[in-house]
């Protein structure tokens, strides 16, 4: 099973990654960018084929270590393997 | 005083800290690998500064998880005194011992250079040295220093004396709130800086100005 | 599969390189052995155009325990320790990718350093760049300075130090040399030669990928269909990786298991077992089925040409594996054994139950070609004929310079290293030669980089010879004596006999240098074929200086420390403003004019003179005149006083603008205290004893610097008229 | 028109942060993990309607700054105002 993992910072922390990125977008003339948030992606290759398993591993990945969620969201999707 | 320094993978101020501690102590600390699973009696903890884990995912997150941490964890809940630099401040706010997070400095760039700080309080262990309120100067070295928290955590901080070392005016490197350069718990025993204390320790180095938060350390919990 | 001019070519040899190669294999070699032949003859690992030069370099000293041809120098620094070090080239790889292209050139040159059983201490880099106004450039000074903060901060090794310049010779060839520089004892150094048949053969480090397999695209297309995507040839650096290797080697290196042992650089694991092997003078059986791999299908070939980083390759004593194995595990590395040392002098190679590769070692290293260029030296520059007529502001123009790109102060790139982690730097950046103490004793080793590629180009061997007096010069400004150098030569295409005209003279120069300073070369490295578009870089040979102060107590740095002290140059009045700053920013005369003259007599004699004062303890600051000429460098004494404070000199004397900007070599300025009341009086005495040419020109005062008849220039305006150009222009305002 | 942009290594690329990442979960006692790979999620706001035209611009921010195409592939997805 392979998924994939979105880490967002949590609305209202700070944020100098999406920050620097917007101002620096703006700055090569992208006048349309409203804002910019800098998340992390992960992508995990899990020997695990129930779904319901991998998901509930996967949570506590999140929880134990990948997410710090004090400031952190994370969304955990599963692709089926072709 | 019998000092314990954790030592984690990609550390690399553990032996800088280790030099300035038997210099105070007059004898080695104990050098602890993260991988075990008991910590040796000891009053105070040390977590260096440097990369652990490359500072890969965020820093201080992996090494807050090394088996080590759980017993890091138990000891400084119980009172013994525990200090986290740089990066060891990143572990102990990963592992809940102190609130607020460590952002990417505003600047987005790594700053190394002597910063002036602001003793704000000197009734802890480990700045009863300091004269409050009175400027020293102590180096920074860091990519991810820029201290966040939420409104009511900052309130509760500051209603609780835990704001303990403040950059000077003007002197804010990284672009933290409220220019907080360290933190400590609610008991007193647990401080998290970002500056280097052991990089200012002699002479030949510029000062003492971090010798002797050491030097209070020994007075205070030996 | 056949081998066919196409596919020679593809490999970057030429017909006749093919005919030797047949002759050498006494039949038609294979591609993976073509492969490796390419590689191993590339003018990257075979120095085929320089070597006949190189040669004629001073290499020998009374302080030298490795010359060239090991990873890295080593000379003696006393009491059983020594110091290792050298310089190498990243520019190609930095350019295209600049952050990963840097950092992996830190990596390498650190993993030169530690495989001989040093600590490495600190690290150093010299940097040039295009124009400024170039669209490439901010983002590959940007990408550059983070990359080697990245990799050097994270390993925990300080940076010191460095160089960074702009001109428009580099717009489409930056340069990244990195120099790095360890601490090991005597009796303690290791060394690349395999020795001990049946020696087991060991990997360690990480695992190999494709990376960085160049010049053979096409073939290697053929060999994995797998692949879509085009492979990118741009290496990753993982310094987390390296600070574990390091580590582990230097656990290992306290036993006496390790026979010989190699950093798998440039070429990887081919050059590494090819160099271990020759220098032993035995022969090597490799099974590529043991080598660690991150992808999956990798071909031979792919194996033996792989860039990937963190790797390194050991011959252990018979019997000792098992205790290696157990220190790389606890540091989580990967250790297989991949082979053994046999008695045939081949290099043999076995993949998947077949013979892929058998050939002779010694046509593969010092059996490679070796190239006598055709070469023109380059015509003489006329002098320039200062038009001093119409004298300018002399504040005017001295904050015009400071302001300007080639001499703002480069604080936005230094304050991105971490200079003080490992608790020995006793100065870092903003001076003239780095300090840093060496652990647990009262010694420090001194060390600076420099070149000034305008004066190189102009006469490329009074630009050599000023390359290597400039280091010295910076080392004995700090009161250490130097010892050794190493370099790293970067220069256009060879082919061309002006290039190689331009590489003759600089190796003149430097060689007349270090035989006049007794400091000797210990290692090196060679760039070659800078050039795109037919546009060739300036000649630039970087030079890396090391020195030793016995008593690091006694050094000084460039900065006033108070006020009321005499200031004096030491040496000749400034002439000579052809290549000069002066000549190039404020008359906006770029033609190519005479550089100064280095006499090499008046180098020596002046400096002596300068760290006897020093370690006499009559000086309280000392300061080379390079770059900018008196004035500047009296600034840069303002603006370096102790502790940032704000400390100024008062001139008392009048003088022509070529006194002020002129470049002219061998010359300081110096501090001196005048209690007790004879003290300057002494130190005249003793320079004329010593025939030394001392000038007065004026004394420390607070907070400005003054010349006669001009308003006081406020040293927090020299400060920030200095500080503003660098992050002003990285900011993109 | 909001948008998610992956930033990922380039296959065959090395990605020690993954690697590390793998490690330290194996170490926590997920031994099902095969593979772990890191890599960046970026999301935008963009004052813009059209999706075609919104793509376009994208492509552009991710060619020009977002990723560094020497070593890394983008996938933009475009999500709907709600
Ligand atoms: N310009 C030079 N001056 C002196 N020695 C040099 C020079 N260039 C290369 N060398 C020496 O030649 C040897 C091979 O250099 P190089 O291939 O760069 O080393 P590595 O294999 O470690 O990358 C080294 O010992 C180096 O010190
Ligand atoms: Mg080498």
């Amino acid at each position: 099973m392979k998924a994939t993992i979105h880490i967002t910072l949590k609305a209202g922390v700070l944020d100098p990654q999406g920050k620097a990125i917007e101002t620096a977008l703006h700055r090569l003339g992208f006048a349309q960018v409203i804002q910019a948030r800098q998340g992390k992606l992960i992508e995990i290759d899990l020997d695990e084929s129930d779904a319901t398993t991998a998901r509930a591993t996967l949570k506590d990945m999140c929880e134990q270590m990948l997410a710090n969620t004090v400031i952190e969201d994370y969304e955990i999707t599963l692709h089926n393997d072709k | 005083m019998r000092a314990a320094v954790i030592v984690f993978p990609g550390s690399n101020c553990d032996r800088d800290v280790a030099v300035c501690l038997r210099q105070i102590c007059n004898t080695q600390p104990i050098m602890v690998w993260h991988g075990e699973h008991t910590l040796p009696p000891c009053d105070l903890i040390v977590l260096p500064g440097g990369f652990s884990y490359g500072d890969y995912l965020r820093c201080g997150a992996m090494a807050a998880n090394s088996p080590i941490m759980a017993e890091v964890v138990k000891a400084a809940k119980s009172g013994v005194a525990t200090l986290g630099i740089c990066n060891g401040f990143q572990m102990l706010t990963e592992c809940g011992l102190l609130s607020g997070v460590l952002m990417r400095n505003q600047a987005l760039h790594f700053v190394c250079r002597n910063v002036r700080l602001q003793v704000q309080q000197t009734d802890t262990p480990f700045t009863h040295l300091y004269e409050k309120d009175k400027e020293i100067v102590i180096p920074v070295a860091h990519n991810d220093g820029n201290y966040f928290a939420d409104a009511d955590t900052l309130q509760s901080l500051k209603d609780n004396g835990q704001i303990i070392f403040t950059y000077g005016e003007g002197d804010n490197p990284n672009g933290s709130q409220l220019d907080i350069a360290g933190v400590c718990d609610k008991s007193r025993r647990i401080v998290g800086m970002m500056p280097h204390p052991e990089r200012r320790a002699e002479a030949a180095l510029g000062g003492d100005d971090g010798l002797r938060l050491f030097a209070g350390l020994l007075e205070a919990v030996a | 599969m056949t081998i066919t001019k196409e596919i020679v070519a593809e490999h970057g040899l030429a017909p006749d390189e093919y005919e030797r190669i047949l002759a050498a294999m006494e039949r038609e070699p294979n591609l993976t052995e073509l492969g490796v032949f390419s590689v191993m003859w590339s003018e990257h690992c075979s120095y085929k155009s320089s070597r006949k030069w190189l040669k004629t370099l001073p290499t020998q000293g009374e302080k030298v325990i490795q010359g060239p041809g090991e990873n890295a120098g080593v000379i003696d620094i006393g009491d059983g320790d020594a110091a290792v070090f050298k310089m190498e080239s990243h520019n190609h790889p930095s350019f295209i990718e600049p952050y990963q292209g840097a950092a992996t050139g830190v990596g390498g040159i650190m993993r030169d350093v530690f495989t001989m059983g040093a600590r490495p201490v600190a690290s150093l880099n010299a940097l040039r760049f295009g124009d400024p106004s170039h669209p490439k450039t901010r983002h590959l000074v940007g990408g550059v300075v983070s990359g080697i903060g990245g990799y050097g901060n994270c390993i925990g090794v300080p940076t010191v130090g460095g160089e960074v310049n702009f001109d428009p010779a580099y717009n489409g060839n930056i340069l990244v040399n990195a120099m790095c520089v360890g601490l090991a004892r005597t009796d303690k150094i290791f060394y690349a030669a395999a020795t001990g048949i049946d020696s087991p053969v060991v990997y360690v480090g990480s695992k190999t990928g494709r990376d960085g397999i160049h010049g053979a695209t096409m073939a290697s297309a053929e060999f994995d269909d797998a692949s879509d995507a085009k492979r990118p040839t741009v290496q990753v650096g993982d310094p987390f990786t390296e600070k574990l290797l390091l580590e582990a080697c230097q656990e290992l290196m306290a036993s006496d298991a390790i026979i010989g042992i190699q950093d798998m650089g440039a070429a990887g694991l081919t050059s590494s077992s090819v160099e271990m092997a020759d220098k032993g003078g035995v022969g090597i059986h490799l099974n590529l089925d043991k080598v660690p791999c991150r992808e999956e299908k990798m071909t031979a070939y792919e194996m033996l040409l792989s860039e990937s980083q963190e790797r390194m390759l050991m011959v252990l004593k018979v019997g000792r594996e098992a205790e290696a194995k157990l220190i790389f595990d606890k540091w989580g590395l990967d250790f297989a054994v991949i082979g053994n040392l046999t008695d045939t002098n081949r290099m043999v190679i076995e993949h998947q139950g077949a013979i892929v590769a058998d050939m002779p070692l010694s046509p593969l290293a010092e059996g490679a070609p070796e190239y006598d260029r055709p070469h023109t030296p380059t015509p003489a520059a006329a002098l320039f004929a200062s038009p001093d007529t119409h004298p300018h502001n002399l504040p005017d123009t001295l904050l015009h310079l400071l302001a300007d790109p080639a001499l703002a102060s480069r604080r936005w790139v230094w304050e991105q290293y971490d200079s003080m982690v490992m608790g020995d730097t006793l100065a870092g950046s903003g001076g003239d030669a780095a300090l840093v103490r060496v652990h647990n004793t009262n010694k420090a080793i001194a060390i600076s980089v420099d070149v000034t590629p305008r004066y190189c180009f102009a006469n490329p061997i009074e630009g050599g010879k000023q390359a290597v007096a400039e280091t010295w010069r910076n080392i004995t400004a700090t009161g250490a004596t130097p010892l050794a150098i190493t370099n790293c030569l970067n220069f256009g295409n060879p082919e061309k006999p002006e290039i190689m005209g331009q590489f003759i003279g600089c190796l003149e120069g430097m060689s007349q240098a270090c035989r006049a300073l007794d400091y000797p070369i210990v290692s090196g490295n060679v760039s070659l074929y800078n050039e795109t578009d037919g546009i060739g870089i300036l000649p630039t040979p970087a030079i890396g200086g090391v020195g030793l102060i016995d008593d690091h107590t006694k050094a000084i740095g460039a900065g006033f420390t108070q006020i009321g002290q005499r200031v004096y140059i030491i040496g000749d009045d400034g002439t000579h403003l052809g290549q000069s700053l002066y000549q190039q920013i404020i008359l906006q005369n770029k033609n190519c004019f005479a550089p100064p003259c280095v006499d090499l007599d008046q180098e020596r004699q002046n400096g002596d003179f300068v760290r006897q004062m020093i370690l006499a303890g009559h000086i309280t600051a000392a300061h080379d005149i390079s770059d900018g000429g008196a004035l500047v460098a009296l600034a840069e004494m303002c603006l370096a006083s102790f502790n940032e404070g704000n400390i100024g000199c008062a001139v008392d004397i009048q003088a022509s603008h070529a006194f002020w900007f002129g470049e002219d070599q061998a010359r300081y300025i110096i501090a001196v205290p005048v209690t007790p009341a004879d003290a300057c009086a002494a130190l005249e005495n003793e320079a004329a004893k010593n025939n030394i040419r001392l000038t007065s020109i004026g004394t420390t005062q607070a907070d400005t610097l003054t010349l006669p008849d001009h308003a006081p220039i406020k040293i927090t305006h020299l400060r920030t008229t200095h500080e503003a150009w660098f992050p002003t222009y990285m900011e993109g305002k």
